[in-house]
Parts: C-alpha cells; sequence; structure tokens
C-alpha cells in the first residue's frame, strides 16, 4: 500500500512537471494555432539562464527566477517575430517545420555556448519535506503541484476576464474577424508567445529543481511528453493541459512501478491512443463537428 | 511556387554532387603531416561523449606533437560528427579516406563503430576505438582494436570482484534499458552473478526517455531490501540517480559502478551524495600516478575546468597507443604500400602506459589491462582496499 | 429528345399516401422514406420526415431557414445516421451504410457552400465522380497496364461528355478551385451526375445566382431528368425556381413538413403562407 | 491512326512522369559509372544506400502527407519494424538463397511485416484527424521503438548486428547499389501510377474534401488504410536496405526525430511532388555533409539554413522572382522560340 501512496507522488510529482510545460504549449497552441515544438527548448534555455545568474553572476535565487522569466518571455517573442510571423499565412506543416528548426537552432546554440557536458542547477527551492504515514512526499512536488494549480487558475480567469485575454479568444476564433473588430492580431500572437514562453521559464526553474541536471538536449523529451500531455488532456484547453499532465505523469510513474521500467513510455503511449480513439479531442477538448 | 523550390534545392543537389565528386583525389597536403581520424557524436543527445573523447584526443595530440610528432611527422586530428548516426559515421569514414587519413580512432558509440569498422575493412587500416565497447563492436575486421574494456570482460569482472571480496552478496541492479554498453554490463553481470554467489533481489531500468525521473526505481530498490546497488550506467545519468537517492538508502549502502561512472565526482553539484560509490575502472581522476594527474591537469585547463571521464581518457591513451605502435613499426606514412599492415600488425607487439593503465592488445582487438577498484569516502575517490 | 416531359404534371395518389407523377405510376418510387427523425442531443432536428419521389421526378424540398432542409439530405446520405424512421433507394433501405455505399445505391448529391476538390483538374473532379464504374483494378493502377490505358481513356471521354453537358469541355484542364462560381457549381452537379445515380439532391443550387444564370440552371435540372432519366430532389429559396421546376414540393418547419403537394396547392396553402411566404414577405 | 499512336507515344515519353524517371535514373547511371569505374569519392560511396533509402522513405512518407493530406510522425517506426523483420528473414537464409534472390524477397517480407503494422497504425487515424493523429503516429513510432528494444530476437538494446559469421548479411554498397536503384524505381513508379489513377485520385479527393469524396462513392476508410499500408510497406522495404548496409542497427535509431527529419525532407520538396521528394531528400541528405567544414557550427548552420529556406519559401516577393526563373518559363520560352521557328519554315 505505501508502494501505491508512494508511486501516486512520485506520479503527481512527474505530472505537475508535464502539466506545467503542457499549458506553455497549449496556450501557445490555442491561440496561434501551431505546434511550437521549440516549446521544450525554451524550458533548457530558462534553465541555462538560472544556472548563469545564480552561478556565474552570484544574484540571489529571486532575481534569478524573474530575469530567467523576464529572458525567455523575450526570447519567445522574438523567435514568434523572426521565424513564426513571417509564415502567418504559410500552411501548418511550413510553421511546423520551422518551429522544429528553431528547435534544432536553440539546442545547438546551447551547446556552443554551454558545452556539451551536463550542468548541476543550482539548489534555488529549499523546502523541507513532509511524511504523512510512510509516504514522503517532497518539498518541491508540494511547491510545483501549488504553482501549476495557481497558474493553471490565473490563465484561465486571465483569458475568459481580461480584455487582452478576450482578444486572444477573439484571434483564436477567426483571425480575419478578430481583425476586423480592430484587434491585432500580430499584438495578441506576440503577447500570447511572451506569456507561454514565461510559463517555459517557470517550468524550466521546477524542472531544475527536481531534476538537478540540464543539457543541451534536456528540453527535448519534455517538450514531447508535454505535447502529448496537451493532446490527452485535449489541446488548446488549460484545464486539459493540466488533467493530461498528471495523469500522463500517474500513468507513467505506475507502469514503471507495477509493470516494466524500460516499456513505461511505450504504456504511456498505448493509455494516450485507447483515450484518443475513445474521445477523439482529448479529455477535456471540444468536440468539433464539421458543418455539412 | 513549389517548382521553385525544387529548382533550388536541384542547384543545391548539383553542388553538392559535384562538390563529392570531385574530392575523390584529396586535397595536396603538407608532406610531414600524419592525419588521425576521429568520428563520434558531437551534436545531439550523445555529444558529451564524443566531445569528451575528442578533447582527450587533442591533449595528446597537442603533447605528442610538443614533443616531436611520431617518427619526425607532426600529427593531425580530423574529428567528424557523426551525431550518433551510422550513416553519418559512415559518411564521415568516406570523408576521412577521401582526405588522406592514415589511422583512424572509429567511433565513440558502438554502433556507429561497429559500422565504420566494417565499412573499413577493405582498407586494411588501423582502427583503435577509445570507447566503442560492445562486444561486436570491433569484430570480422582484423585491423580494429579498442582501448577500452569490452562490455561482458567488464559485466564479468565486477562479478568476479564482488564474489572474490567481502562484499554484500544482496544486489539491486539499476541499468539502462536501451543503450547497448548498460545491457551488455548488465547481462554478463546477470550470467555470472550465480557462479558468484551474488543473489540479484531487484532488477530496475529507464530508458534515455526517462532519464530525468527515478523515483519509482529508488522506491523499488528500497523495497527490495538490497545491500548493494551495481549501476553499469555513465555518469550522467548515475548523478541523477544519486541525487534522486539521497538520503534513501540505508548510509551503508555501497554503490558498484564501471569504467562509465568515471569523472562522475566532477559531475555532480554536491560530492556528498557519492559516497561509498564504488568504480571497478582502469582510470580514476584523482589516480595519484604522475601520468594521470598530469593529464587531468592539462584537461582542466583546456576544458574550463572540466574533470575528465572515462571517454576522455580512452581518447588520449588511444592516440599514444597509435604513436607507439608506429614507432614500433617504425614506419612513416612515405612508405603507403604496407604501412597499413605494418602498424596493425606491431598493435599486438607493443605496451603502452597510458592513463587508463598498462595496456597490451590482443589479435583479437581486445585490451589486457588491469582495472583498479575505487571507492569515494568524503568527496574523494581513494583505491579501495577490501577488508 | 423523345421522351420530354410536360411542364405541369399531374401528381396522382401513391399507394402509401403520397403522390407522383403520373407518369411514374406503376414503377416503384426512387426514394421513399418513412417516418424520418433524428434527435441532436435532446433537440430534435427533423420528425416525422415522409416523402415519396418517383422516378423522374423533380422535387423540391422548401421551407424557413433553419427548418431542417439540409439536415434531411444529410440523412439521406447517411451523413448523419437517422434516429428513428427508414430511407428506401429503389426499394432498398440504407439503414447501417455509410455515405459512399448510399451513393453505390443511387443517392448523389451536392453542397450548400460547395465541395469541390479544389486541387485536382475539372476534368479528375469527375474522374473522382466515375470512380465506381471505372475498372481498374490496384495492379493495372500501379503498373500503369492491364486495361489501365483503355479504362482511362474511356473515363476521359465519359467525364468530358458530363462537362460538355454543362458547356465546360474547355476547362477541363483548370484546377477546379479556380473556376469561378457558376461553373464551380456546374461542376459539383456534373460531378455527382457522374456517379451514375437514380436521384440526384441539389442543396441550394442557385444560391448566388442572378436571374440569367439562374433561367440556364432551370433548363440544366430539366436536362438532367430528360437525359439521364433520373430523379432530382432540390433545397431552394428561389421560389421562382422552385415553382417553375417542380412537380412535387414539400414544405419543412422546425423539422417537421406542414405541406406536401404540386406548386398551385402550395402557393395556396394557409400554413405554408402563414410560416413561409408570410416571412418571405416581410423580409 | 498510326500517326497518332506515334505522337502519343512522344507525348508520354515526355510526359513529366516520365521526366522523373529519367532524371533519377540519369542520377544513377552517373553514380554507377563513378562507383563501378573507381572515380566515386568514399564520401559519396559511403552515402549511397542510405540517400536513397530516404529517397524512398520521402516518396511513400509523401503519399500519406501529400496525397492524403494526414500528418504522419511515425514513419520511422514502419522503417524499423520492416528492417528487423526483413534482416532477420536475410539472415535465416543466408545460406539457402544467392543475394540476388535472399535480398528483394527480404525487402518484401519486411516491407509486408511493416504493411501490417502499417495497417494498425491506420485504424486510428480514421477517426482523428490533424494534430491528433499526428500524436498518435508519433506515439506508434515511440511504441515500436520500445518494443524492439525489448525484443531479445532483434539484439534488444544492442541491436541486431548484420555481419555475423554464422549470418553475414552486411553488404557494402558496391554490392548494395543495384538493388537500391531498383527500389527507388520501383517506389517512384508506383507512386506516380497511382497518383494517376482512379486510387490516386478517389485519395485527393479525401484530402481536399473528406466529405464530398465520400458522397462521391469514394470509400474513405478502405483508402485511408490503403495508403497507410502501401507507405508503411515502402518504409519497410527501405529499412531492409538500410539494415543491410550497416554492420550495427540499433532500434532506439528510428525515433521520432527521424521521423521529423523524413517530414522536412517531404515537406520542403513540395507536398505531392514526387520530383521534389527526391530532390529534397538528396539536397537535405547531403546539406550536413557538405556543412563539415564548419565543424563546430555544423548543424547550427543546418538549423539556421532550414528555417530560411522555410521562411524564404513563403515569402512572397521571392515566390515572384522564383517564378520568374522557373524551369517552366524558361521551357515555355523556349517552346515559343522554336514554334517561330517552325512558322518561318512554313
Amino acid at each position: 500500500m505505501s508502494l501505491f501512496f508512494q508511486t501516486l507522488i512520485s506520479g503527481l510529482s512527474l505530472g505537475s512537471i508535464y502539466a506545467l510545460i503542457a499549458l506553455g504549449y497549449t496556450m501557445v497552441y490555442g491561440i496561434a494555432k501551431m505546434l511550437n515544438f521549440a516549446h521544450g527548448d525554451v524550458i533548457m534555455i530558462g534553465a541555462y539562464s538560472v544556472i548563469v545568474t545564480v552561478m556565474s553572476l552570484n544574484l540571489p535565487p529571486v532575481i534569478a527566477i524573474l530575469a530567467s522569466i523576464l529572458f525567455c518571455a523575450l526570447l519567445g517573442v522574438t523567435i514568434e517575430f523572426l521565424a513564426y510571423k513571417p509564415l502567418r499565412k504559410a500552411s501548418p506543416l511550413a510553421v511546423l517545420i520551422t518551429a522544429i528548426g528553431v528547435s534544432y537552432f536553440l539546442q545547438n546554440i546551447a551547446q556552443l555556448i554551454f558545452g556539451t557536458q551536463q550542468k548541476a542547477f543550482p539548489k534555488i527551492i529549499d523546502l523541507p519535506g513532509i511524511r504523512i504515514s510512510g509516504v514522503e512526499i517532497n518539498g518541491i512536488t508540494l511547491i510545483t503541484l501549488a504553482v501549476t494549480a495557481i497558474i493553471m487558475i490565473a490563465l484561465t480567469l486571465f483569458i475568459n476576464k481580461t480584455k487582452v485575454g478576450k482578444a486572444m479568444r477573439a484571434v483564436s476564433e477567426d483571425k480575419e474577424a478578430a481583425e476586423l473588430m480592430g484587434i491585432s492580431t500580430n499584438r495578441t500572437i506576440s503577447v500570447t508567445f511572451a506569456i507561454g514562453s514565461a510559463l517555459a521559464a517557470v517550468a524550466s526553474i521546477f524542472y531544475g529543481a527536481t531534476y538537478t541536471y540540464i543539457k543541451p538536449t534536456t528540453g527535448s523529451m519534455p517538450g514531447i511528453k508535454a505535447f502529448t500531455a496537451a493532446v490527452f488532456g485535449g489541446i488548446g484547453s488549460i484545464p486539459g493541459a493540466m488533467l493530461g499532465g498528471i495523469m500522463l505523469g500517474v500513468i507513467e510513474q505506475y507502469s514503471k512501478a507495477y509493470i516494466s521500467t524500460t516499456m513505461s513510455d511505450a504504456i504511456v503511449f498505448a493509455v494516450l491512443i485507447i483515450v484518443l480513439l475513445v474521445k477523439p479531442t482529448g479529455l477535456l477538448g471540444k468536440k468539433i463537428s464539421e458543418k455539412v | 511556387m513549389k517548382k521553385l523550390t525544387s529548382l533550388v534545392l536541384a542547384l543545391l543537389m548539383i553542388v553538392s554532387c559535384a562538390a563529392f565528386a570531385s574530392c575523390g583525389g584529396g586535397e595536396e597536403k603538407d608532406a610531414n603531416v600524419l592525419v588521425i581520424g576521429g568520428i563520434g557524436p558531437l551534436t545531439g543527445a550523445h555529444a558529451n561523449y564524443g566531445n569528451s573523447v575528442k578533447n582527450g584526443a587533442e591533449i595528446a595530440v597537442k603533447e605528442i606533437n610538443a614533443a616531436g610528432g611520431i617518427n619526425g611527422f607532426t600529427i593531425e586530428l580530423d574529428f567528424q560528427d557523426s551525431a550518433g548516426q551510422p550513416e553519418s559515421a559512415v559518411a564521415a569514414y568516406g570523408k576521412q579516406m577521401d582526405d588522406g587519413m592514415m589511422v583512424s580512432l572509429g567511433g565513440v558509440l558502438s554502433g556507429e563503430t561497429a559500422s565504420v569498422v566494417a565499412a573499413a575493412k577493405e582498407d586494411g587500416s588501423l582502427i583503435l576505438t577509445p570507447s566503442a565497447s560492445a562486444d561486436d563492436a570491433i569484430k570480422d575486421n582484423d585491423a580494429a582494436f579498442r582501448v577500452c574494456f569490452s562490455d561482458s570482460s567488464q559485466g564479468v569482472a565486477a562479478a568476479n570482484y564482488i564474489g572474490a571480496n567481502n562484499l554484500p552478496k544482496k544486489v539491486a541492479v539499476f541499468y539502462q534499458g536501451d543503450i547497448d554498453y548498460s545491457t551488455g554490463l548488465y547481462e554478463a553481470f546477470k550470467a555470472t552473478a550465480d557462479a558468484n554467489g551474488i543473489e540479484i533481489v531487484a532488477e530496475e531500468s529507464f530508458t534515455a526517455d526517462t532519464e530525468s525521473d527515478f523515483s519509482t526505481q529508488i522506491t523499488a530498490i528500497q523495497n527490495s531490501g538490497a545491500e548493494m546497488i551495481f549501476m553499469p550506467i555513465y555518469a550522467d545519468q548515475a548523478s541523477t540517480f544519486l541525487t534522486q537517492a539521497q538520503g534513501k538508502f540505508a548510509d551503508t549502502m555501497l554503490y558498484f559502478g564501471c569504467d562509465g561512472l568515471d569523472g562522475i565526482l566532477g559531475k555532480v553539484a554536491d560530492t556528498a551524495i557519492c559516497e561509498n560509490v564504488l568504480l571497478l575502472t582502469p582510470f580514476a581522476a584523482d589516480d595519484s600516478k604522475e601520468i594521470v594527474q598530469k593529464f587531468v591537469a592539462s584537461y582542466k585547463e583546456t576544458c574550463g575546468g572540466a574533470t575528465p571521464d572515462q571517454f576522455a581518457a580512452d581518447g588520449y591513451d588511444a592516440v599514444y597507443a597509435i604513436k607507439a605502435a608506429i614507432e614500433k613499426a617504425n614506419i612513416t606514412p612515405e612508405d603507403q604500400a604496407d604501412f597499413n599492415s605494418r602498424v596493425v600488425a606491431a598493435m599486438t607487439e607493443i605496451s603502452v602506459s597510458g592513463v587508463t593503465g598498462d595496456m597490451t592488445w590482443e589479435a583479437s582487438g581486445e585490451t589486457v589491462k588491469l582495472p583498479l577498484v575505487m571507492i569515494i569516502k568524503s568527496g574523494v575517490a581513494q583505491l579501495y582496499t577490501p577488508e | 429528345m423523345n421522351n420530354s416531359y410536360e411542364h405541369k404534371p399531374k401528381l396522382v395518389p401513391y399507394p402509401s399516401n403520397a403522390f407522383v407523377p403520373e407518369r411514374d405510376i406503376g414503377k416503384r418510387p426512387v426514394l421513399e422514406v418513412n417516418h424520418l427523425g433524428i434527435d441532436f442531443g435532446g433537440l430534435t432536428a427533423v420528425d416525422d420526415f415522409s416523402i415519396i419521389v418517383g422516378r423522374t421526378e423533380i422535387a423540391g424540398l422548401i421551407g424557413p431557414n433553419g427548418a431542417g432542409k439540409t439536415t434531411v439530405f444529410n440523412l439521406l446520405t447517411n451523413v448523419y445516421h437517422p434516429t428513428r424512421g427508414s430511407i428506401l433507394v429503389d426499394g432498398m433501405s440504407t439503414a447501417g451504410k455509410s455515405t459512399h455505399q448510399v451513393n453505390h445505391m443511387g443517392i448523389a448529391r451536392t453542397f450548400q457552400n460547395i465541395r469541390l476538390f479544389s486541387n485536382l483538374s475539372v476534368l479528375d473532379n469527375v474522374k473522382v465522380g466515375l470512380h465506381n464504374s471505372m475498372k481498374e483494378n490496384f495492379f493495372a493502377a500501379v503498373t500503369h497496364s492491364f486495361g489501365y490505358g483503355k479504362a482511362e481513356k474511356k473515363a476521359d471521354a465519359q467525364a468530358l461528355e458530363f462537362l460538355d453537358f454543362f458547356h465546360m469541355a474547355d476547362l477541363a484542364n483548370a484546377p477546379a478551385g479556380s473556376l469561378p462560381y457558376g461553373a464551380q457549381r456546374r461542376l459539383e452537379i456534373a460531378r455527382a451526375l457522374a456517379t451514375s445515380p437514380k436521384i440526384i439532391l441539389l442543396d441550394e443550387p442557385a444560391a448566388g445566382m442572378n436571374p440569367s444564370e439562374t433561367a440556364e440552371l432551370m433548363e440544366n435540372i430539366r436536362r438532367i431528368r430528360d437525359n439521364f432519366g433520373i430523379a432530382v430532389m432540390l433545397i431552394e429559396h428561389d421560389m421562382k425556381l422552385v415553382m417553375n421546376i417542380c412537380e412535387g414540393i414539400c414544405v419543412l418547419d422546425h423539422g417537421k413538413v406542414i405541406a406536401k403537394g404540386t406548386p398551385d396547392e402550395i402557393k395556396s396553402n394557409p400554413k405554408v403562407v402563414e410560416a413561409y411566404l408570410g416571412k418571405a414577405k416581410e423580409a | 491512326m498510326a500517326k497518332n499512336i506515334f505522337k502519343n507515344a512522344i507525348k508520354k515519353a515526355f510526359s513529366k512522369d516520365a521526366l522523373t524517371i529519367y532524371f533519377v535514373i540519369a542520377i544513377y547511371a552517373v553514380i554507377s559509372v563513378m562507383l563501378y569505374g573507381g572515380f566515386a569519392s568514399r564520401q559519396l560511396t559511403n552515402m549511397l544506400i542510405s540517400v536513397s533509402c530516404y529517397i524512398v522513405l520521402a516518396v511513400s512518407l509523401n503519399l500519406v502527407v501529400g496525397l492524403l493530406g494526414e500528418l504522419s510522425l511515425g514513419h520511422a517506426g514502419f522503417m524499423s519494424v520492416g528492417l528487423f523483420s526483413g534482416c532477420l528473414f536475410s539472415m535465416w537464409t543466408v545460406d539457402l538463397l544467392p543475394m540476388i534472390v535472399r535480398l528483394p524477397l527480404s525487402m518484401i517480407f519486411g516491407g509486408l511485416f511493416a504493411a501490417v503494422v502499417g495497417f494498425v497504425v491506420g485504424l486510428p487515424a480514421l477517426r482523428l484527424k490533424g494534430d491528433y493523429l499526428a500524436i498518435v503516429t508519433l506515439a506508434c513510432g515511440e511504441i515500436i521503438k520500445n518494443v524492439i528494444t525489448n525484443l531479445e530476437i532483434t539484439g534488444g538494446a544492442l541491436g541486431l548486428t548484420t555481419n555475423n559469421s554464422d549470418a553475414f548479411i552486411y553488404s557494402k554498397p558496391k554490392e548494395l547499389l543495384p538493388y537500391a536503384i531498383v527500389l527507388v524505381l520501383v517506389t517512384v513508379v508506383v507512386m506516380m501510377n497511382i497518383k494517376k489513377s482512379r486510387h490516386g485520385r478517389a485519395i485527393m479527393a479525401i484530402r481536399d474534401n473528406r466529405i464530398a469524396a465520400e458522397a462521391t462513392g469514394i470509400n474513405v476508410t478502405y483508402y485511408k488504410l490503403i495508403v497507410f499500408i502501401l507507405a508503411a510497406f515502402f518504409a519497410g522495404a527501405a529499412g531492409v536496405l538500410y539494415g543491410h548496409s550497416f554492420a550495427n542497427i540499433k532500434p532506439a535509431t528510428f525515433n521520432y526525430n527521424m521521423s521529423i527529419e523524413i517530414l522536412v525532407i517531404v515537406v520542403l520538396g513540395g507536398m505531392g511532388s514526387i520530383n521534389g521528394s527526391i530532390i529534397a531528400a538528396i539536397a537535405l541528405r547531403a546539406l550536413p555533409e557538405m556543412l563539415r567544414e564548419f565543424s563546430d557550427y555544423r548543424m547550427l548552420a543546418y538549423s539556421i539554413l532550414l528555417i530560411a529556406i522555410m521562411l524564404l519559401n513563403s515569402n512572397a516577393k521571392f515566390n515572384e522572382l522564383k517564378s520568374k526563373m522557373s524551369l517552366k518559363n524558361i521551357l515555355s520560352l523556349l517552346k515559343t522560340k522554336k514554334a517561330k521557328k517552325g512558322g518561318a519554315k512554313q
């Protein structure tokens, strides 16, 4: 029984990180309607920026975190401006390939700057864990879960209640109509990327704090997993990303604990396929029926 | 619009074909340069291994050239990126042959090395891979040798060592299920465990895709009652494992690793987590031998303070072994006709004192050297003396 | 044209309390729909829809916006599967069939918002319609031999005939997406005809057309019936067109049939005037 | 009549498809002369087989992405299924059959095996579309990778060794090139022929408008499955060839990154354009090799080039410039000149 709960806790820990990454993923998808394959690599850059600010510049963690969020937001906007904006009218596949190119670019530039050896992430979050009847809960896990939930709620409120959020929804529904209503599509998408990349920076802090080591290729697998999580929950849906991420983490850890550690990814993906076959638009995705 | 893209692409293609076709003769080189080729992943997910080998080999090249080269020839290292793909490695080998490479360091990873070794069979030139340890990596080519141990010999050596010495016999194995090094060692270890009275109480694994979170595996090992963990993995993943395992196991828990763990002290954020790590390895950066300390010092100097790992040490030794073989054969690249056969023949006659120990080679390509056993105590690796 | 029909036919009762043109009596009706209905969630979109269409009848389906006309077409082609009721095409039930099977049984259709294969050429659009009549197995297709050339040649000739029928053979090699609006509408009908249907369903064929184009369309619809000897059922808002060419008309409102009969009967039906024409006058 | 037949034959001989075939044959003819005449550089020699495989992979993926219009991120998975099953078949029959029989049979065996998997992966494609289908194909590819890594028969994580003395199937480029040429030609011809048949039209009709295709009597289920099966078959066959050209093959190589690389070729070459896929496969595989001079900056340069090509491609001004210099325009210019000449003669 203790194994069951311990696995649940580690599943929540892993899942909340997936969820945090998936939030940024799903938001960019929901509004800009593009799969940003480079999202995972922005996380890697975010983690490196924390390492630089804390280790080399010796700045306090709070400033490092804020700097990293700011840096990633700027990076996201820059990438969007240089690589995606010129493709606004191109086919979605052209945008996808460009995003893949950006992902390669970020990985290689990180390798040139920081080298190929892994770097240890500084201990900037130090929270004591708690123990409930033999089950240990890590401090970072608790704070990650809390932050993910807060961000999810804040994002939902932001998109539904604020003027910018409403503009985002309008752009997401129909770009041309939004433009006719006086909403600047370009500005809205830029803001979306800024927020999405800032979320990536937040994710990078928790990723780094939990898993300690960062390499130039660190971002690619969490990126894919977060994409999976976002689709699992229904891509474009913010609560869906949270649910999908946590489900993914929990399933992964249970299959590791009870079935096979080498096959855990296969099991996770198999569950994903089954879920999508039953609910073709993910757990919380909107059902799109084509009008005939 | 598509037409034009294809036109641009076609142009690119024609240029590339012309480029490949024309380089058949190779460029004119300086007369007194001997080119040593190397191939390994310098980009991509395995880039750390390739760059370690490259850095290690470069130090050796620099030292040898400073000391007058090999038989009067200065040596030049042509290290090409494979991104870990066999097709890229084999193409890189072809380019090196076109460019007049005389001796090759083969590949860094086992898979790419196997393909390079097979493609190089017709050339008969010496291939001395620093780190391709899979049993099959150097087969079917008499000119192929390696600096590292083969995976099965290391796995067996580990089991034998544990059996022969007063070490805990309740062992959990923690390995990476999707790479050949780790599974190769694990399988050989498992096969000889019984004979050495070792009881494997848990077999936990992970893959490259799940290498950031080991919490379930740690829980499983906790519950298995293991007194020692055999971990035939690389230092990167081991540092993640040890970080996450901090405080989860009894203080008496021993961690038994092989050459993959070399350099772990330089990779972890906090060396305290490496307490009680045993290393069965031919190389240890903390070894007090002069040659080792000199190598470690110059590696740190050239690589921004990084500690050399097994890959770097193997790369360094490989270049020195090549030097020894060419000197033994007493030949220069000018005698092209039998340069290859004489250098290859010399490989089994040389003995090299490198940073990974005193080595000789068998005709099969395997190296003969003695591994050390080190234990990390208070952040320092020291020679382990069994009680 | 030896079997041209008079424009104001007499509708005679059919055994199951519906009406078909007199000339079609004694022949099995091409379409027989009984008590068709569908619910979306809790909402009933179409309820108790029954109709019989004679073999060479031009039938009209009219009603105010949102009455469920297109839904009826979607039900007839099994794009939506009906919750209740039955559909018989030439005496065979379409229950459980998929859309393409319903097409094989003899129903072809066009769409309210034109759906062409816009990246294919005009000729290829029609050739897709000929898909099932072509005898060209996979092996022949892969090798371009064993009857491939013959089959393609025959299909080309047939497709050109269909295009010629609508005076657009000269456009054969243009991409379908590049055609002007009216030509796109005609191409869609040509493609549907190429599937050799027994009945063709036209969803607002005159939408967006000027009076002269509408007149041409009317002529074309009659020619389709006369030339191919098939039935036509159309949804249309242009009352002039409907009253002019339809022999039997069915009026839908809120998913229910409120009237059936000849154009004259429909014109004078107070229920229709209230539900439909009255509103039209207001507008 | 006879004149007509002659005219048709000429027309056929100079059709766009025929030109593609000539183009492929010409490239391979030049390469064969170079390879067997001893003029080919080693680098080129060692790239021949894998580039040929990428051509087959790209052309077959184009069937899914370009003609059917569905995004597939699991093509490397099909390749690896074909590779391991076909190479195992080849290893079992190595003593029984000569290479000229064994290798084609292995390709068919591996292709069929991959086709079965393609069928299974195609099933979700009936219910899903767009990004949801993309993630499912990606997931299938990763599952395949994971399963093969855990199979004992394929050597597990150690990979399949093709130069074992008791089952030696590893072959040099010189031995494999004829098979590669045949495979590429067969794939290209099959894909081109399908495109110009009722089946191809049906597939493209589904891409352009699924609902209309159904209403026009096209069996969408059947054709979606056929596309996945065919694409998987050729990917599998290419895998078998690929497997024979390397001494050690690891299942981990065939991950989503490789699938993405194939997709990049298809998109860059142009959706549905077989010509484009061939050219892009050669260009994109050669590019990293050409960039070797940049050493450390090689992959960085590659990524920048990739982004730049995509951006240029959708730049209106650049496209205008391109269409001005397009091959078609140049050809039509020549034609009008010819016509003028002919007219003068008369």
